[in-house]
């Protein structure tokens, strides 16, 4: 490959060292207290200006793929739940995507509203939670992510009292949905729903306009939105960095059409942009949550024909997307005929968003790595795998 | 740092002890005061792995709060822990880190395998990265089943931990490990080898009954 | 958006000399792929890429396939020359006969790219590589020069399938560690033997705990 | 102005510290080993096994067709067929397992063995303060630990073991009602044959 | 009787020190000092850290500690045990005494820091006439062993960690000591004796501290700033941010010599509230005159932990400043503001008594701080912002 091809391509951007400085290399993980899971950054130091770093995966590659070539289909359902282990619900919808795709199975009605319903459920109790974190590699005590899982165990009774699990729903099933959603889960989801603008109001007035916070976080971890596209960024980080595209409004999958919400976009894209994007995002959730449990009909909650277990697609492949919390979630089927995948592949948001970690770390404070990395949005199940 | 075998404890006879705690009187002897300092002041590492983490962190938020047993200092450095909750599947290539750490921390210290991955490797166990549980190489103190265990069951095992470590005596068979001058202080570390880790497992805390099937 | 055919098209008259192939895709989704040869697939992404029409700016994903070599038998029914005798003279008879007969079908190593638009917003255009075999001949080009979001993805197809991705800046393994020496998504790979305690095992596992447990009790015997 | 944010910040926390003396809302804390909340009846910890009656060797549900174990995720449940049948709810005489054992080391709690299961004989338990410093006696569980009764079932899951209940006695009665049908269809047979058996025997041999 | 109560340490130490011949009473005294700063500030240190526990907790809609004794008051008690029976691990490559001493040097330092604070009337252990002097020197000497500690570890964590909280306790000594020199200004005297028995009047039963005063409270202000990042507390904590540097200069310390870090920061933590009380809020000195009748010793321990209070809060709302930022904030804005300060104090003397001076102090330290603020926020670019929508 000829250096000129390599032009076109956009590179970390290389820094003069200045000085006689040594240069300090410190390795940020894997059990370092702020990376959130086991990851670690070879990080090269001029003083406390990073002039390099690189990120190591893989400790806690689980084998997701190998088990999913392994397994049925149905029984890989469970599995995705433990990908982003803080939104089991949407990684379930993502796979159960793809498997309706490959065999061509539709959806009722009422399980796309209860579908969407819980996503957007996940969707708030994950950004709330993320914030949170950022804070906390920020140096907040606590006080923050104290609040945003105040919230989130209010979503999540729902959840346990829904599925039957706190964290790792197993909910979704191809064709509609495990269990329906009663009356009594329906008017819970409308209480939390009722209450959260209180707690994101709340939430604001500690952080939005803090002076501390705005320190930290504008201008630092700035991502232009050419290189976040070419990266191959999504979700909350690439419309921070003002790219309109938002899976939900792209692909319509579900029922997405129906309901009216926007898109916030952030112009700097900074970590403060960052921030209120996933703010206002959740504003926005609110909005859907609040027309989908108005509209949510009556009717079956999977298609009785649907065959769960044991089934054997053609030969062929599917690949199906969903706009998760973190990003463009997506699993890559390829049937040959038999009861488990030939090929089984996840698109994981939180690790393809990782790839322009040093471009935005590059030239910044030590201390602001990590916050540029919870910035992110990440969890090592799923970047990992 | 064995205290040798000589006993500190003074025989109060527990009935007694009862009745001069009515009247005001408690008596105690350094090794119930001993435990009783350690048990009330178990400090974690913060350390987390994968899914049992949040659970883990769900625990000492509002909710449930790991503060009201003295519990919440998470303390990142492990020289000042005292408890590591390996929280979560614990792969090949993070193996050899777990056990540094565990080395690195200062007696006494104590160990949760928090979750099916930690105690056996769990859903993941049949995968290629996945070491099939951290007994394997560090001496682990309380299991909690689970996938991933409620964190009430966190805070039931950490009530499990202190009453194991009320239990035990400064001498004798029932000793904590570390007032055992023989014990080993230092667990091996594995090294990644071509395919596998070397060794695959420590023989002296992994002895397996055989099933015969 | 154009269709899969029109695409082609537009890529052999854009890159002269491209082999290009539809793979048909048997399931209801019908998303229909692109197969490159890996001489021209630089050139072909590159056109996919900065194609006013097509602008394909965001590479989502990048997967690794493995096809092991394929035994197939058939019944063929061959016509030779058999000797026979034929009242009591020895002559050559052509005859047929039903013979199974096998070929071995190469494996390869695939890296299947799905494309889609951020500025058109449509996609998605399923492009695959793949390689000679699975042993000596796994290179293909890389393309992470045309989209930064082939870079980690790369990396881990590498380190997992073991297609060697040239041009790629930093290809080294990124889930297993430096030292590993096998390709653990490959088909054939056999998991190191850990089976000390299996106690609910069956089926697979299970002969595999047996097996360990026959190889430690002549270990031990010895 | 610089420092209005971080006033606005102090505030909201001292709202919730001053909360947290007046409203539940903001004091949040469970107690756990006193006070707990109570489970949902959808909660899931790991599975059991359930049986009828009083005995719980006799009454168990399972008939070791071993689907279950073939559909377990992780693999983690381990069935022996035994030799000898016993009667099942129905009386129908039916294989029992004779080794069930499930690893709760390994379970994920995802439910799917409860889902798969046609007898419903296997359901999940919501009891999860399971933790042990016994690795390996204290994580196998066999057949006699997992056997909990059908009334441990209405207890923790009401609605759910009702509908179970009803459809078993549904198909209970179905059951006897085809028994009685198959009797007396057999009955009818047997009643010329047994008009016939007499002429049988008396044909001298 | 209520002089009684006030005088009753200072007239149980003379009752004590008058049991034993002339020559050794001024040593029996200084030993009775001593042992009286030994017990009772480790004591506030126990205190303050289940009040920071509980605190914190309650600002977070939980409960905080409560198991151990009733309401949790032994948590603190167990938790020295516990660091008295654990193992004391020291690096290999470390340099082992220095690693030793450095916790010691801390301790010894910011115990030495009491000895010229006026606990109560009478009640200063050394009334030395350049006590303020004194106590920043004793102040200065923290550093020092901050510096032993990150070194002797040989961590590049405890290193980064020492030198940041070395460079951040130099930068905020400056406006520490400016924003003293205001009240040294007002009182003309170095003395913390006299500092207090200045303060100690009132007015309309208003008592004449110097934060009521305009400068008196930008310096209070200042002085606030300057020892929270003096004691490395939230949000100043860079030296021990466990985000980026596990847990900064003590990483490596474990067991007993942590516990004495741990020590050393509270008891410097209450002894620096104990110089701004003196300085600012009237030291022993009742808030109102009719209050007088509450011993003064018991109202230099209630401002104290109003002061540790106040810590508490701000450590449960506020994330950390990186360590550009704190720089930039001490040696651009509270240093600028100090100086100005200093300006606005000798205004102040030079205008006589009479409503007109308190009306042009104020008005330029609000205008100097507001248009400072502003720039300084326009200078780094960051405000509030609006966002855009896509439909």
């Amino acid at each position: 490959m000829s250096e000129s091809l390599l032009e076109a391509w956009n590179r970390p951007p290389t820094i003069e060292v200045d000085g006689e400085g040594e240069l300090l290399e410190v390795a940020m993980g894997p059990h370092h207290p702020s990376t959130h899971g086991v990851f670690r950054m070879d990080v090269v130091l001029d003083g406390e200006r990073v002039i390099k770093l690189k990120p190591v995966f893989g400790y806690l590659h689980r084998n997701h793929e190998q088990i999913g070539q392994t397994v049925g289909y149905l029984q890989m359902m469970p599995y995705t739940d433990r990908l982003d282990y803080f939104c089991s619900l949407t990684n379930n919808w993502a796979y159960a995507l793809a498997v309706e795709k490959l065999v061509g199975q539709a959806v009722p009605e009422r399980a796309e509203y209860i579908r969407v319903i819980l996503a957007e459920l996940t969707r708030i109790q994950n950004h709330a939670s993320t914030i949170g974190f950022l804070t906390q590699e920020m140096g907040a005590s606590g006080t923050p992510l104290m609040y945003a899982f105040r919230e989130r165990e209010k979503i999540l009774d729902l959840f346990e009292s829904l599925t039957g699990s706190r964290m790792m729903c197993n909910y979704m099933r191809f064709g509609g949905c495990r269990v329906d959603m009663t009356e009594a889960h329906l008017n819970a989801a409308r209480k939390i729903v009722t209450g959260l603008p209180r707690f994101i109001d709340e939430f604001e007035n500690l952080l939005t306009s803090n002076e501390i916070l705005m320190a930290r976080s504008q201008g630092m971890g700035v991502l232009k939105p050419d290189l976040a596209v070419n990266a191959g960024i999504t979700g909350p980080m690439l419309r921070a960095s003002g790219v309109n595209y938002d899976i939900r409004k792209v692909d319509h999958y579900g029922i997405y059409d129906r309901f009216s919400f926007r898109v916030p976009l952030g112009e700097h894209g900074d970590i403060y942009d960052r921030y209120m994007v996933r703010v206002l995002e959740m504003r926005e959730s609110l909005k859907i949550l609040e027309q989908a449990l108005k509209d949510i009909p009556a009717g079956p909650f999977i298609d009785p024909k649907a065959k769960i277990r044991g089934f054997k697609p053609k030969p062929g492949e599917a690949y199906g997307r969903i706009e998760a919390p973190k990003g463009e979630l997506g699993f890559y089927l390829i049937s040959d005929g038999g009861t488990s995948p030939y090929r089984f592949r996840i698109r994981p948001p939180s690790f393809i968003n990782l790839t322009v970690l040093e471009d935005m770390c590059i030239g910044q404070n030590v201390a602001d790595v990590v916050v540029v990395f919870g910035s992110v949005d990440i969890v090592l199940g799923e970047v990992d795998r | 740092m064995g205290l040798g075998e000589r006993s500190f404890d003074v025989a109060v006879d527990p009935e007694l002890k009862i009745e001069l705690g009515k009247q005001g009187i408690f008596v105690t002897t350094i090794q119930e005061l001993y435990n009783w300092g350690r048990k009330s002041s178990v400090w974690p590492m913060q350390f987390g792995l994968a899914c049992c983490a949040i659970e883990m962190i769900a625990t000492t938020m509002a909710r449930y709060d790991l503060a009201r047993f003295g519990a919440e200092v998470f303390r990142p450095s492990p020289r000042q822990a005292d408890l590591m909750i390996v929280s979560g599947t614990v792969t090949k290539k993070m193996a050899p880190q777990v056990v540094r750490l565990y080395n690195q921390m200062a007696e006494p210290r104590y160990v949760i395998a928090m979750g099916a991955c930690a105690i056996s490797g769990g859903p993941f166990k049949q995968g290629y990265n996945v070491l099939k549980g951290i007994d394997r190489y560090i001496p682990v103190d309380v299991h909690i089943p689970g996938c991933p265990p409620r964190p009430e069951a966190l805070l039931q095992a950490f009530m499990t931990l202190q009453k194991k470590i009320d239990e035990q005596s400064l001498t004798g068979e029932n000793r904590p490990r570390y007032l055992n001058v023989d014990a080993p202080g230092e667990f091996p570390v594995p090294e990644q080898g071509e395919h596998d880790l070397v060794p695959a497992s420590n023989p002296n805390v992994w002895t397996v009954p055989v099933v015969i099937r | 958006m154009k269709t899969v055919e029109e695409i082609k098209t537009a890529i052999e008259t854009a890159v002269s000399g491209a082999q290009l192939e539809i793979v048909p895709n048997g399931s209801p989704s019908a998303e229909h792929s692109l197969l490159v040869d890996a001489a021209h697939a630089f050139a072909a992404a590159k056109f996919l890429r900065d194609d006013a029409e097509l602008k394909l700016d965001f590479l989502s994903n990048v997967t690794g396939v493995d096809w092991l070599d394929k035994e197939t038998t058939e019944k063929v029914k061959v016509t030779r020359p058999v000797e026979k005798e034929v009242n009591g003279v020895k002559t050559m008879v052509d005859e047929t006969v039903e013979e199974t007969k096998k070929t071995v079908t190469p494996g390869y190593l695939e890296a299947v790219y799905h494309l889609y638009s951020m500025a058109k917003k449509h996609g998605p255009v399923i492009l695959r590589m793949r390689t000679g075999n699975r042993s000596d001949k796994v290179e293909l080009p890389s393309l992470t020069p045309i989209w930064r979001a082939a870079e980690f993805q790369e990396r881990e197809v590498f380190d997992l399938f073991g297609i060697i991705f040239t041009g790629h800046p930093d290809l080294r393994r990124i889930l297993m560690w430096d030292g590993f020496k096998d390709y653990p998504m490959r088909r054939d790979y056999v998991d190191p033997d850990d089976y000390e305690y299996e106690p609910t095992a069956h089926d697979d596992v299970l002969k595999r705990a047996q097996a360990h447990l026959a190889a430690t009790t002549t270990e031990a015997a010895q | 102005m610089l420092g209005e944010g971080l006033l606005k910040g102090l505030g909201e926390t001292a709202r919730n510290f001053a909360g947290s003396f007046v409203s539940k809302e903001r004091l949040t804390t469970v107690q756990y080993p006193e006070e707990r909340e109570p489970l949902p009846e959808a909660s899931r910890a790991f599975p059991f096994l359930v049986y009828d009656g009083a005995d719980w060797e006799a009454g168990l549900r399972c008939v070791a067709c071993q689907i279950c174990e073939k559909e377990c995720p992780p693999k983690c449940i381990y069935i022996e067929k035994s030799k000898d049948k016993k009667p099942d709810y129905v009386g129908k005489p039916q294989i029992y397992p004779a080794k069930f054992d499930i690893d709760i080391s390994v379970c994920m709690s995802c439910q799917i063995c409860v889902e798969v299961c046609p007898f419903e004989a296997i359901k999940m338990d919501n009891q999860f303060e399971l933790a042990t410093d016994d690795r390996f006696g204290g994580l196998l569980y066999d057949r006699k630990e997992l056997a909990r009764s059908n009334e441990y079932y209405h207890k923790i899951h009401p609605t759910e073991a009702a509908e179970v209940d009803a459809r078993l006695a549904e198909e209970k009665a179905k059951a006897e009602e085809k028994a009685k049908a198959v009797a007396a269809a057999a009955a009818a047979k047997a009643a010329p044959a047994m008009a016939a058996k007499p002429a049988e025997g008396a044909q001298p041999q | 009787m209520t002089n009684m109560l006030d005088q009753v340490f200072v007239l149980l130490k003379h009752r004590i020190v008058g049991l034993v011949p002339m020559p050794v009473q001024p040593i029996l005294g200084a030993v009775l000092s001593v042992v009286a700063i030994l017990a009772v500030f480790p004591g506030l240190f126990a205190i303050s850290v289940l009040l920071e526990r509980k605190g914190l907790g309650r600002m977070q809609n939980r409960i905080g500690p409560n198991r151990v004794g009733p309401l949790g008051v032994l948590q603190p008690v167990a938790d020295g045990i516990k660091a008295l029976i654990k193992e004391d691990l020291v690096p290999y490559s470390a340099d082992h005494v220095v690693h030793f001493l450095a916790p010691v040097v801390l301790v010894v330092v910011v115990f030495m820091g009491y000895a010229v604070l006026p606990m109560g009337r009478n009640m200063t252990f050394v009334p030395m006439d350049a006590g303020l002097l004194f106590y920043f020197a004793m102040g200065a000497s923290a550093e020092l062993s901050i510096f032993m500690a990150g070194w002797s570890s040989r961590n590049k964590y405890s290193l980064l960690g020492a030198m940041r909280a070395v460079a951040q306790m130099i930068s905020y000594e400056v406006p520490l000591l400016l924003s003293s020199v205001v009240i040294v200004m007002m009182t003309g005297s170095l003395s913390l004796d006299k500092i207090v028995e200045v303060q100690n009047q009132y007015t309309w039963g208003l008592p004449h501290w110097f934060v009521f005063t305009p400068m008196g409270f930008a310096a209070f202000v200042m002085f606030a700033i300057a020892a929270t990042a003096e004691t490395n507390r939230s949000p100043f904590d860079l030296p021990e941010g466990e985000s980026e540097l596990v847990a900064g200069y003590f990483t490596e310390y474990s067991g007993f010599k942590f516990a004495e870090f741990f020590l050393g920061e509270y008891v410097a933590m209450l002894s620096i509230s104990g110089l701004g009380a003196t300085l600012f809020l009237g030291g022993w000195s009742a808030p109102l005159e009719i209050l007088n009748v509450v011993p003064s010793w018991f109202w230099f321990f209630a401002k104290i932990m109003v002061w540790i209070c106040f810590y508490i809060w701000m450590r449960g709302t506020f994330p950390r400043l990186r360590q550009d930022q704190l720089m930039n904030f001490a040696w651009k804005f509270v240093l600028p503001m100090t100086l100005l300060n200093l300006l606005v104090a000798g205004l102040w003397r030079f205008m006589g008594e009479g409503w007109l001076r308190w009306v042009v102090c104020s008005a330029i330290l609000l205008a100097a701080y507001v248009l400072g603020g502003r720039i300084g926020m326009r200078s780094k670019k960051f405000g509030p912002r609006s966002y855009r929508y896509a439909e």
